[in-house]
């Protein structure tokens, strides 16, 4: 069901641990759903030097949160702030529909990551204040009963 | 130890044992015909089938002529809800059941709640996940028609009271149905002793094929039926029959029935073992369901601070097969049903791992098992920000 | 010539093609697990369903999504049937069907009627067995919700105006069902140009094994399930899935759709040299059904003054496999309600006789039975105090 | 499903055919129920000295009235009103349950025989008026539906 890469990144997920004094905490997910996303950022000039994640979640929630993480390290703020899910998604070759939501997660993290970043920091970042978290993410439920 | 392959979801479903596949074999190509022919394709069909139904009869000591076979344990147990509901319409509209059924069963009444006015009532279980008889009686109203408890949970495999349930009953003058497909095969059972009108069956569960089941419907029992059409199984299940299937839950029923007990032997024992082995190695891990009344083969554990999926997942790439939750509704994401009933909190519910057992596995697979879950579950926890060493 | 096994009851069931029978093998043993797994066993099959459902699905041109497996033709009919009546309680309580449907639908529609409140119009037939246009569009009222109409006869043979009656039900608004199972893999099905809303279809009428159907369910039709439970078949249809079952069926339907061809060329021509030489050969003798609106295979007699049952018997001992009325009913002794509709008396009717042909037939058969089945009835009419020279 | 001598007697039917002149001649069943027996008999001196048949029915019908010929020729009239269903199917080593009403009916064939025998020549035979020919028999019909 999964791909070669999101088991790769299952199995060898990249930044996995926490970050002491991190410039950015995001938090995400519930644990009443089953999935938690912890993302911390280290943040120099503008630019992510360190990211580390921690996750409680499906395979494809570890996975997709590896990639994020990847994915952002070394970049700008404002880069970091582009990724979308559907990158990461694409970028692990593909999830299953139903674990697409997963990737959503990750999306999440790192922008709350960011987000407390600009809060501690107290700096204005363009389009920020856009984002939104939405906690309690729909899980998937078929639709088609009786 | 290399890797291997090794299957610990019985419960979801079991190879076709060898024995069964080649009674069945016949059945496709040389022996084909319809059992209702009169010309000699169909002749030699008739016998067949009589001869599954006395042993499906045999395994549960019922009489061959209370057996009804069906397109598997969903299809019974559709068929003896909606089929009794149906046909008690005017004497009732009250149903028991309990809050840890299978969906065939739960479905099944929530749908004749939300589309045919009947009354539900979903029994609470206690954290060994069996039901309270008082709770049982209490329930019970001049408008209850039937009460619908299963015989063994396929999630934790606690096994309830049902000669006990059988009996209030009994002495209400409702109709006691059990959903007997995961107990079948698995322990013993006796329809007459216990006092049980109708219980539904699945061949996959005990080494035969799928798609096959089968209702046990006591002698005088009246029920709707739920599949109308041409007069087979005596009129009341249509459909042309599945002959090679039937043939095979059979030959699976007679194998179920001879080794029963060393099965049952077998199994307790390495489950005992396996149970043991991880309870003293992980950590913060919870054995679910009952150890007094428990499924042969079940073994069911949360281990708090992972997820279920990941941890299938992490035993799938070792050789390890096995399950979280049911099978049938990993389609939704929500956590089981079952361990919420018996009182487990979402976050412990969603890191559940099924461990079913059966007659391949070997004392090794457990040894196998013993080491690696405990590395698997460490790399999980790790990852977890709900784990903080 | 010698003595032989010749099977002409094709419309009653067929036997399972050897490839159909190669590809499902690997899914009792091998590849055995539930396809809603998440580990190896499960895994391998889920594939395998989705080809299956591709293979039916292009046989008669419905998307993949859109076709649904059951435990066979009968479950279809009924879901369809049941599943469409409740579901649109409150639009209305009527249901168009013909006189000439398989028990599967008749049934079902009478239990309805008696049970759940339903009026049913059972449409008459002409002589050929074809329903009238006009009586049709006359008995629709507002409260109809469903018409059900047979795609072709299982006793005669006769095919529907299945277009014509799809245009209609759409002009009001009505959901149209049709029992495909003798027309899928006998003739081209194409559900989109036809307009169908559903369909029933069975996998061992067309070489595929027993117990195993599927009903194609037009994009954005709504019905209740008739067998709750799991989410299998995208919540529709619940129980662990027949893998090998469904496979077989994919398989069967992919061998319908290369061979239909010449398949129906072949059987046409089978079936026209044996009715020509039938009513040369035997006088007293009556072709049932339409000569035009017919299956490839269908061929279906009355002999006067005989009766059903003694002509199988001495036709099954020469080893010519037929049948008489329709194999589902031949625990009731009452003549075919197909061949009263046609019109025809009682004393007539009791003397029909089916032979249905199917792709192990040949030109041998056909002239092997019109050496024996003259004889026979004679024989059988000298002994018949209704017969005098 | 048939025994070999309900086969036998189906394939090789004795005394089938009819008699000129019968003393007595029986005719039960229903077209409409797919059949109808006709017995003759040739009585002399109160013995049976002849009879023949002729059926339309299903296979346990000829082979019932080929075995009930058998089983009175020679036979008294009174030894002739003796033979019941049972001892026919008993005779051909048993019927299918859903079969044996056909039996009934060649009992009763017979039975009418010898009355119209008693009626054509004015005898009274003990018993005889308590015989009740059932021309509307009975077609089984399994009883359990839904
Ligand atoms: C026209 C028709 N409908 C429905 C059925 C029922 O199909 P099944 O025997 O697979 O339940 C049959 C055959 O038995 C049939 O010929
Ligand atoms: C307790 C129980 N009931 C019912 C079922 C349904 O049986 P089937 O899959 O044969 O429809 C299952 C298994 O899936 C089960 O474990
Ligand atoms: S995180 Fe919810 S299922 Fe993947
Ligand atoms: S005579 Fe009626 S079935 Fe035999």
């Amino acid at each position: 069901m999964y791909s070669e890469k999101v088991m790769d990144h299952f199995m060898n997920p990249r930044n996995v641990g926490e970050i002491e004094n991190a410039d950015g905490i995001g938090e995400v997910g519930n644990v009443k759903c089953g999935d938690i996303m912890k993302i911390y950022l280290k943040i120099e000039e503008n630019i992510i030097k360190d990211v580390k994640f921690k996750t409680f979640g499906c395979g494809s929630a570890i996975a997709t949160s590896s990639m994020a993480t990847e994915m952002i390290i070394g970049k700008s703020i404002e880069e970091a702030l582009k990724l979308t899910n559907k990158a990461v998604a694409e970028a692990l070759d593909g999830l299953p529909p139903v674990k697409m939501h997963c990737s959503v997660l990750a999306e999440q993290a790192v922008k709350s990551a960011i987000i407390d970043y600009a809060k501690k920091n107290n700096i204005h970042i363009d389009g920020l204040e856009d984002i939104k978290i939405d906690d309690d993410h729909d899980h998937h439920h078929d639709i088609e009963e009786e | 130890m290399e890797k291997r392959n090794i299957y610990m979801d019985y419960a979801a479903t079991t190879p076709v044992k060898k024995e069964v596949l080649e009674a069945m074999l016949p059945y496709y190509h040389d022996l084909f015909g319809n059992a209702s022919s009169v010309h000699v394709f169909g002749r030699g069909v008739k016998g067949a089938l009589d001869k599954a139904r006395d042993e499906v009869a045999k395994l549960i000591n019922a009489d061959s002529s209370e057996i009804y076979f069906t397109g598997g344990g969903s299809e019974s147990d559709n068929w003896a809800i909606k089929g009794v509901a149906f046909a008690n319409k005017d004497k009732g509209n009250h149903i028991i059941t309990t809050k840890i059924e299978h969906h065939a069963v739960l479905h099944t009444c929530e749908y004749l709640e939300k589309h045919h006015g009947f009354e539900v009532t979903y029994l609470n279980v206690d954290e060994d996940g069996r039901i309270n008889l008082e709770e049982l009686k209490n329930s019970i109203t001049d408008k209850t028609i039937l009460i619908s408890i299963m015989f063994a949970n396929n999630e934790i495999g606690t096994i309830q009271p049902i000669k006990e349930i059988a009996q209030i009953a009994k002495e209400k003058g409702i109709l006691f149905h059990t959903d007997g497909v995961q107990a079948l095969g698995n322990i013993p059972i006796d329809v007459k002793d216990l006092g049980i009108d109708l219980m539904a069956m699945s061949a996959h569960k005990i080494y035969g094929p799928k798609g096959v089941g089968a209702l046990y419907i006591r002698k005088g029992v009246k029920l709707h039926s739920i599949i109308h059409g041409g007069a087979q199984e005596k009129r009341r299940r249509a459909g042309t029959e599945n002959i090679a299937g039937i043939v095979g839950f059979g030959k699976a029923a007679e194998l179920a029935r001879i080794h029963l007990d060393e099965h049952i032997e077998k199994l307790t024992k390495l489950r005992d073992k396996l149970i043991k082995g991880v309870l003293e190695k992980i950590p913060y891990t919870r054995l679910n369901g009952s150890l007094k009344h428990r499924l042969p083969g079940n073994a069911n554990f949360c281990f708090e601070f992972i997820e279920g999926e990941s941890l299938l997942l992490s035993l799938d790439i070792v050789g390890i097969a096995g399950s979280s939750g049911s099978a049938c509704t990993s389609g939704s994401l929500d956590p089981s049903h079952v361990l919420m009933a018996i009182g487990l909190t979402h976050e412990i519910a969603h890191g559940s791992l099924r461990l079913s057992l059966g007659d391949m596995n070997t004392e090794e697979d457990i040894d196998y098992v013993l080491e690696h879950l405990p590395k698997i579950v460490e790399r999980l926890r790790a990852m977890s920000p709900l784990y903080e060493k």
